[in-house]
């Protein structure tokens, strides 16, 4: 690549990659700024005006966003589980991945602490969660892990940062990169002991409501068994969910990023996964329609009401289920990128859905006798909110990819 | 060492780093944390707060007053906890012989109607066109000038008599002023509006020959029979009524009363009586002439009373020899139960348990009036109630229904009237009242705006308005505003700007009924006398003026006779000396019982001609009132055919009376309207009730829109699916659709006035209208 | 950057500072051009120091406003002639603390002048006569969601009113009421010092020993706190929230 | 949130709740000091075998 | 931190009797008036708005249900359930659904009282505690609380105004007892007789239908009137263990107090006699 026509920030590349001109790279920043603007709008909204702007009601307290909100946070467990696999379980291949792996786990933490940041009713007063912690409460467990999780990924993408080309000139940088990489493994030993929590505190948010018998399980100790549901279904979409960004980017940049056999074993592990986690979300299923009759709500009661039929418990458990899973585990259909990537999606899709249904729907389904079923729809001010944190992802990760080293098998593949 | 980019970015980033870490290490930026969630928490609210320019509702000496809530003819004691000078609760008065602690919702929200943006802060004069709403503030003088002048040229110009009031009721020492008033100044106009109260007074008055309004022993009654009473909705005095209601409902379950409701919807009284029985509407009457024939023919009625005090019961002949029919026989004739069972829809087998137990019950009532009492109703059918009442022997008695008498207060002095006075106030009434078509009606308050319509355009020149708001509650709202713009001059008394006012030209404010001294009269529907007394509990809020004292000073500023007769100086004199010694007890404890009050015993009871109680009236002829045929001297069946022809309006309307909804004089405050179900107010659309099977036929689904149409106007409504009303009937809530107030009331829903009309009863001319017949048809 | 990395930063740059000191003694005389490290960190020492001092030393008095009472009342004086406080501070009977007399206690005595102090011809002429309530400025005004009981304190917890509102039966003139500018908070409450330490309230009067049996040298802060502190150590229970708020 | 705070109350749940979040924290600023005490180090004393392994 | 000296002897506040203040809803009795959701708007300085149809974001600490046998014309039978905060205590393993579930503990279950508290300054309005509550008793501010000028001289200053974005629920009129206790503490007592502290919405009901005590107290009347043949409470079988009794002779109405079962509550017509 002469330095002629090399788009005139090319110092700050990393050694021997060819990324786009810079006007391009401004077009796709502007592009993205308009759905971002609108995003920050609809915040500025919630925070202006008060949140009756939403669709959220005092039958709904919880909607799209903390629906979101949990989604997001077990897409993002792609980072924990990869770093886990990397540093802990010590599979070499996957030094090639967990780098993006950390960028997505930074952009995903940070867009649930935003979320957070406009769903709650006093945003001034956040900091409360921390000084007058209930420490019963799932919530609080959630809060700290998050933002203390949040720090570590931090700590992780900082190397990142402080090897692009010109930062890493300085010694002391050059030598605090090398340090910290060398300390890796505890920051993400430190990072799972987080992640392990509060991904399973997520799932006893909705598990411990005791007043809600569509959400509440019995279970270990303090821990629902929709903690470890949780766990479990996180670490099998995470990986996913990796795959399916990696894949997004190589369509972007049109190049080859990261060699076919990093990306197989992280499907072959979360294939497993997945299986693991259908058995026992069937078990778990069967002993809470069990425990839900003892109180007094039948089966049939949960899904009476239009549109949450029962095609919802056959949708998350069958089709966003089983089908990935199988397709995860044929070594076959993972060599096909064509295939992989949808069962990736179906399987993201698939989490989605069972944080949704654990939120929204655990509050629609009516308790008392004389409740009437009211059926909630987020509107474009939750959505907008919400999506604008996804655009600030793709910024973050738009900068990462062009000015910081994050895949080393790059120059391989792409050889100028 | 010179400048390079190295060395700047190095000193830069030191230095940022450095007043970080110093400024993080400083208390400040975890103060301006703190403090800017204290403002979150403090501060923030207070800004909401207008009036108290931003400070929360400061401590203060608490203080409790008490006084009677005048909001709707209830009349029941309030105690107001007070905060300093700050009147922050009203509730209901322990020991109060009406209502003893209880208190309804309307009575507990009076506090804002007390400081709310409705109160008119000074007399005010209309300077838009009327209905436009913006008025101007002008002084008292000013306006009382204008009033003083207005009222003398008409009296010079001989139109005394077009000069009319319209009041809420003509007991009390403040409706008397307006009486007296207009009787020296020369006009025979004074209206009440209307209520059950008119017809009972005829129906007693006729059966009886007693003066005074009827009152119930319900504590004591076991077996409640309630045709169309909103019993637990806002009849009579709510709060009263609903205890009587717990008392029925209290004690084990076999002595406890039993209540039955008859009425074609299922209205929280129906809901609550031991027994509902639904039928066609409008047929109340025939079903109690059912139960009539049931009772005689099994000869379960109180033989001692029928025998010795009753007239025209068995068939009798007069000195002329000519024989009359008896209720007796016209009764077992006509009204067999099979015959009744056709009109009213009841099976014929129902009759007859219910005329069983009825008749069988120990002290059984049998209670008329719709609704709250807040429509005339026909004659006949209150007299056909009241038979019953005969029938069982329970007037008079405990358990039972008497004529109440109100609680004696010092007459005043007699008007000396002067040729103009004289000859005005013997001038016909304007709604005819009193001619010789309708002789015993007092006040026609549904007919006045017909007959100026239908040509007398001219009539009323002047109107005055104290404590009503006849825009709002006279049916036909589409009549009456054309009435009221024909009358030149109209002033309001009212505290709030009410629908009257906003279509008045002048409006000289009263005070607030918890900023002013007034006594109150008994309670509708109570059956002993007690007189409460209005105390100010909180100084005056605005520029307003006791309505008593306004009306002397406009009576004295006009001279003459007019000013002659009022020789107190100013209201309190006038109140202190028409209590006469009962002032003492009033002006501490704040009412007057007459504990030793006992209605007569049956042979002194009755007044009428014959010293007996009548079903056969004989009154008619001395008052020389036309009846046709014979059976029209006796309580009988005479169907009051609902305005529209079957044909265009296949349904029937009827008005609901909700006791979350205040639909009488007093616009509903917000926190009443706050309390509205679901099904009954959605954003500014008004929900009508229909029976699912006659929403069927008509296409139209719950919670859609729906073009309500009657012979008197159209509307736009949202359908309720309600299997507790009969099909075939639209049920519509009274009391929204107002224009007047602001906008946490005025534009929701539609009223239910502009919708019916007013069908005279042939022989009182009150209106006998219970409904209209209506169409619904799918927007 | 975000606060973390800024965090992170300074660490490191604390590290530098003290891993520079250390070092410098014993390694080898380092060559010439390497005290170039010396320029961050002495630009680190001057922000440090600045933005150090303008935390502790410049921000706080700007903080906190200050305002005059109405009128300098001297509770001594009235404590001598009145002879008892129960005439300006009572009980009512329903247990509710009259707190700060209203302006017709005043009046009983006051009606007109009774000394020639220039500060009761100010109450006469400007409160007494349009009968205009005294906006006094209640040092120890709690928060509006605070319910305090003073017959819970003074009644059952037998504790004296200096315990909480300082010695100040005896002052002959009333302190400044300082107030916090954002929150609007009297200082007495939120604490004399910025860093919200308790402080002694009173201190400002510079009060000389009073010879009262009660040996109180400030008013305690009357922060939640304090008030949690006292009734652990007093009732040895932890309150539950409705004890005092509302 | 810390132990001499008034709501602070002595049950086991606090203590392994608290103690696990002041742990975190405090293992990360030790990893944090030891890379940068390690990292200023070498650009301090300038060893030369540092960048072998680039 | 700083030295006091308390005059006052080192006496450690007497462990004070304890209540458990709850509530007997008599359904028959009640008709469904409203002056309970009034007095309770009226007392707790409940903000309301221009439009106030929407339900599901309206403010209502006490709100009366109406509810229906589901029967055709003309068996169908209507009732009504005022339902206040249920100030649920638990039981065995399970605490108050919302105190547990706070993650600032904004709310808390006193056990002196057994009043669930709401404290509105610490609250910042995460609305889990509102996930939490299977009664629908927790609303929450969407908006702004204003009063058009003029009426916001009514506040009661013994209860906080609350700002927008916090949860807020029935406190049993808790002032009440902090006054009843100030009364008390001035009369040199510390126990509370039955009716120094009522509810505001026991004492505007008209019909007399709600009667408030404390259920421990035997001389107190919801003691004996909670053990009535014909007393349910709502959701019980899920644990909650509230404090609202409710009696009915309707054997449809008592069904009320199920768990929702997918369809309608079926009943028979109430009838006694004649």
């Amino acid at each position: 690549m002469d330095s002629a026509s090399a788009p005139f920030d090319s110092a700050l590349f990393p050694e021997g990659v060819k990324r786009c001109k810079f006007k391009w790279f401004l077009f796709w920043l502007a592009v993205l700024h308009g759905p971002l603007m609108v995003g920050v709008i609809a915040m500025l909204m919630c925070w202006g005006l008060a949140l009756h702007v939403t669709y959220l009601n005092n039958n709904y307290p919880f909607g799209l966003w903390i629906a979101a909100d949990l989604g997001i946070i077990a897409l993002g467990a792609g980072a924990f589980f990869t770093g886990f696999l990397r540093y802990i379980v010590n599979i070499e291949e996957l030094k090639n991945i967990v780098n993006y792996a950390v960028v997505i786990g930074v952009v995903c933490y940070a867009a649930a602490q935003g979320i957070l940041g406009v769903d709650i009713g006093q945003p001034l007063r956040g900091w409360f969660i921390f000084w007058h912690a209930n420490v019963h409460s799932m919530l609080t467990e959630v809060a700290f892990c998050i933002t203390c999780y949040f720090m570590v990924l931090c700590i992780e993408y900082f190397p990142l940062i402080l090897e692009n080309r010109q930062i890493n000139k300085l010694r002391f940088f050059h030598g605090m990169a090398h340090h910290l990489h060398g300390a890796m493994p505890t920051i993400a030993a430190v990072g799972v002991f987080l992640s392990f929590f509060h991904q399973g505190s997520l799932g006893g948010v909705p598990g411990v409501l005791y007043g809600r018998p569509f959400a509440y399980r019995e279970g270990f100790l303090v821990w629902p068994w929709t903690f470890f549901l949780f766990i479990l279904s996180a670490i099998a979409c995470g990986p996913c969910f990796t795959i399916l960004v990696t894949w997004i980017t190589e369509k972007c940049a049109g190049k080859r990023l990261v060699k076919r056999n990093v990306i197989d074993i992280l499907a072959k592990i979360s294939g497993r996964l997945l299986v693991l986690y259908l058995v026992l979300k069937t078990l778990d299923t069967v002993y809470w329609v069990a425990i839900a009759g003892k109180a007094g709500a039948p089966l049939s009661s949960f899904y009476a009401n239009q549109p949450f039929g029962y095609w919802v418990l056959i949708t998350e458990l069958g089709i966003l289920g089983v089908i990935p899973a199988i397709i995860l585990l044929n070594a076959k259909a993972r060599q096909n990128e064509n295939i992989l990537i949808i069962a990736c999606i179906l399987n993201c899709t698939g989490i989605f859905m069972n944080r949704w249904i654990m939120t929204v729907q655990a509050l629609a389904v009516p308790v008392m006798s004389f409740d009437k079923f009211i059926s909630y729809r987020p509107n474009w001010v939750e959505y907008a909110s919400t999506l604008m944190f996804v655009w600030l992802g793709a910024v973050v990760i738009m900068l990462s990819y062009r000015y910081l080293p994050i895949f080393p098998q790059e120059k391989e593949l792409n050889p100028s | 060492m010179k400048l390079d980019r190295r060395t700047f970015i190095e000193l830069a980033v030191g230095f940022s780093a450095g007043a970080g870490g110093g400024f993080m290490l400083t208390p400040v930026n975890w103060k301006l944390m703190d403090d800017m969630t204290i403002w979150s928490q403090e501060l923030w609210p207070r800004y909401q707060l207008g009036g108290l320019k931003g400070r929360l509702p400061q401590q203060g000496k608490v203080t409790h007053a008490d006084s009677v809530c005048n909001l709707c003819p209830g009349g029941c004691g309030i105690t107001v906890r007070k905060v300093g000078d700050r009147a922050t609760k009203i509730e209901g008065r322990e020991g109060y012989p009406v209502n003893d602690g209880g208190i309804c919702p309307l009575g507990a929200a009076g506090l804002q109607l007390l400081y709310g943006p409705w109160r008119i802060p000074s007399p005010l004069k209309r300077i838009g066109k009327r209905g436009s709403g913006n008025f101007e503030k002008i002084s008292w003088d000013e306006a009382i000038n204008k009033v003083v002048q207005k009222l003398g040229n008409l009296r010079q110009k001989g139109q005394s008599h077009t000069v009319a009031c319209i009041l809420g009721s003509d007991e009390g020492t403040v409706p008397r002023l307006f009486d007296r008033f207009l009787a020296a100044y020369g006009s025979p106009n004074f209206i009440r509006t209307a209520s059950a109260e008119d017809t009972y007074e005829l129906a007693l008055g006729l059966m009886q020959g007693t003066t005074g309004s009827v009152g119930y022993d319900l504590e004591r009654a076991n077996f409640i029979l309630s045709f169309g009473s909103g019993l637990i909705e806002g009849w009579g005095s709510p709060v009263r009524v609903i205890q009587a209601h717990s008392t029925w409902r209290s004690g084990d379950l076999k002595d406890r009363a039993t209540v039955v409701q008859i009425e074609p919807r299922l209205s929280n009284t129906a809901a609550k009586a031991d027994n509902w029985y639904p039928i066609n509407p409008g047929t109340e009457a025939a079903l109690a002439l059912g139960l009539a024939h049931v009772i005689i023919k099994e000869s379960l009625y109180n033989v001692d009373f029928i025998g010795k005090h009753t007239f025209g019961f068995e068939d009798w002949s007069d000195s002329s020899g000519k024989t009359y029919m008896g209720f007796k026989r016209l009764v077992r004739t006509e009204y067999t139960p099979e015959a009744v069972s056709k009109i009213t829809g009841l099976p014929a087998k129902k009759i007859l348990t219910l005329a069983r137990a009825f008749a069988k019950a120990k002290r059984p009532v049998a209670v008329w009036g719709r609704g709250k009492g807040t429509v005339s109703g026909s004659l006949y059918e209150c007299m056909a109630v009241h038979a019953l009442n005969a029938l069982t022997g329970n007037i008079n008695k405990p358990g039972g229904v008497s004529a109440r008498p109100q609680v004696a207060t010092r007459s005043w002095p007699e008007v000396e009237r002067d040729a103009t006075a004289w000859s005005g106030s013997r001038r016909p009434r304007i709604d005819g009242a009193g001619s010789n078509r309708y002789p015993l009606t007092r006040y026609l308050p549904d007919r006045w705006s017909q007959v100026m319509n239908g040509g007398k355009a001219g009539a009323i020149q002047a109107l005055l308005v104290h404590g009503a708001d006849p825009y709002y509650t006279t049916l036909d709202s589409a009549a009456v505003a054309k009435a009221f713009e024909a009358i030149p001059f109209v002033v309001s008394f009212s505290t709030c700007l009410d629908e009257t006012a906003y279509h008045a030209d002048l409006i000289l404010p009263n005070h607030h009924y918890l900023e002013r001294w007034e006594d109150i009269p008994t309670p509708v529907g109570l059956q002993k006398p007690i007189l409460g007394m209005l105390k100010p509990v909180v100084s005056p809020q605005f520029d307003t003026r006791h309505a008593g004292d306004v009306l002397m000073t406009i009576a004295k500023s006009m001279g003459g006779s007019v000013a002659s007769a009022f020789p107190w100086d100013d209201y309190e004199t006038l109140l202190k000396e028409t209590m006469g010694d009962n002032w003492g007890t009033l002006e501490k404890a704040g009412y007057i019982v007459n504990e030793g009050y006992k209605p007569s015993a049956w042979s002194k009871a009755f007044g009428t001609p014959s010293g007996k109680f009548e079903f056969y009236i004989t009154a008619f002829d001395q008052a020389g009132v036309k009846i046709g045929k014979d059976v029209g001297y006796l309580p009988h069946y005479e169907p009051v055919q609902p305005e529209g022809n079957p044909a265009t309006y296949p349904l029937i309307l009827i008005p609901t009376e909700l006791m979350r909804l205040a639909d009488g004089a007093v616009g509903n405050p917000p926190f009443c309207t706050k309390t509205l179900e679901e099904t009954e107010l959605k954003k500014n659309d008004l929900f009508v009730e229909v029976n699912p099977k006659t929403a069927a036929d008509y296409g139209l689904s719950e919670g859609h829109h729906a073009m309500l149409e009657t012979a008197k106007g159209k509307a736009k409504v949202l359908v309720h699916l309600f299997e507790g009303i009969m099909p075939g009937v639209i049920g519509i809530p009274k009391g929204l659709g107002h224009a007047a107030y602001d906008d946490y009331l005025a534009g929701k829903g539609v009223s239910a006035n502009s919708l019916i009309g007013v069908v005279e009863d042939p022989v009182t001319g009150l209106s006998a209208a219970w409904g209209v017949r209506a169409k619904l048809t799918r927007v | 950057m975000s606060t973390t990395e800024e965090k992170e930063q300074t660490v490191a740059e604390n590290e530098q500072e003290k891993g520079g000191d250390e070092q410098a003694a014993e390694v080898a005389p380092v060559k010439p051009g390497t005290w170039r490290f010396l320029i961050p960190i002495a630009a680190f020492a001057l922000g440090f120091m600045s933005h150090f001092s303008l935390g502790w030393v410049i921000l706080p008095p700007i903080l906190y406003a200050e305002k005059q009472q109405p009128i300098d009342f001297s509770h001594k004086l009235h404590v001598d002639e009145v002879g008892d406080c129960e005439g300006c501070h009572y009980f009512r009977e329903d247990g509710s603390f009259s707190g700060i007399p209203e302006l017709e206690n005043c009046a009983e005595c006051h009606e007109e002048a009774m000394g020639e102090d220039p500060e009761e011809a100010k109450l006469i002429t400007e409160y007494i006569e349009p009968g205009k309530e005294i906006p006094w400025l209640i040092y120890a005004r709690q928060p509006q969601c605070v319910f305090f009981s003073h017959a819970a304190h003074v009644k059952m917890g037998e504790m004296d009113c200096a315990i909480c509102h300082g010695p100040i039966g005896d002052s002959d003139h009333v302190r400044p009421y300082q107030y916090n500018r954002l929150t609007k908070y009297s200082r007495d409450i939120w604490g004399w010092n910025i860093a919200g330490l308790s402080k002694n309230g009173w201190a400002y009067l510079k009060q000389a020993d009073n010879s009262g049996e009660i040996k109180i040298e400030h008013a305690a802060r009357m922060k939640m706190d304090d008030c949690a502190e006292c009734h652990m150590e007093k009732r040895g229970v932890h309150e539950a929230c409705f004890v005092c708020h509302k | 949130m810390f132990p001499f705070a008034f709501e602070w109350v002595p049950e086991a749940t606090r203590y392994v709740f608290m103690g696990s979040l002041y742990a975190v924290l405090i293992s990360l600023i030790i990893i944090l000091h030891y890379c940068a005490i390690r990292a200023f180090l070498d650009m301090i004393c300038k060893k030369d075998d540092h960048n072998s392994h680039h | 931190m700083k030295e006091v000296h308390h005059k006052a002897d080192e006496h450690h506040g007497a462990h004070e009797k304890t209540y458990k203040y709850g509530m007997v809803v008599d359904l028959d009795k009640c008709t469904g008036c409203g002056a309970c959701m009034v007095a309770c708007m009226a007392e707790n300085n409940l903000s309301f708005r221009k439009d106030n149809s929407d339900r599901l974001r309206s403010n209502l600490w006490m709100r009366v249900y109406k509810i229906s046998n589901g029967r055709p014309f003309p068996d169908t039978d209507i009732s009504f359930i005022p339902r206040p905060c249920q100030h649920c205590e638990g039981e065995g393993h399970h605490h108050t659904p919302c105190v547990s579930v706070c993650p600032a503990t904004a709310t808390d279950y006193s056990h002196e009282t057994g009043i669930v508290s709401q404290v509105y300054t610490r609250c910042f309005g995460c609305r889990y505690c509102m996930a939490a509550c299977p009664y629908h008793v927790r609303v929450f501010n969407w908006w702004d609380p204003t009063w058009p000028k003029g009426m916001e001289k009514y506040l009661n200053p013994d209860v906080s105004v609350r700002m927008r974005g916090v949860v807020e629920k029935c406190s049993f009129c808790y002032h009440r007892y902090q006054r009843a206790k100030n009364k008390a503490y001035a009369e040199g007592r510390r126990e509370l007789h039955e009716d120094e502290y009522q509810t505001a919405c026991t004492q505007a009901c008209p019909a007399g239908a709600i009667t408030f005590g404390d259920l421990k107290n035997p001389e107190h009347k919801v003691h004996k009137l909670k053990k009535s043949r014909y007393a349910f409470r709502l959701l019980e079988k899920l644990g909650t263990n509230p404090k609202i009794y409710y009696v009915s002779t309707r054997d449809w109405g008592r069904k009320a107090g199920e768990v929702y079962a997918g369809e309608e509550p079926k009943g028979v017509t109430h009838v006694t006699h004649a």
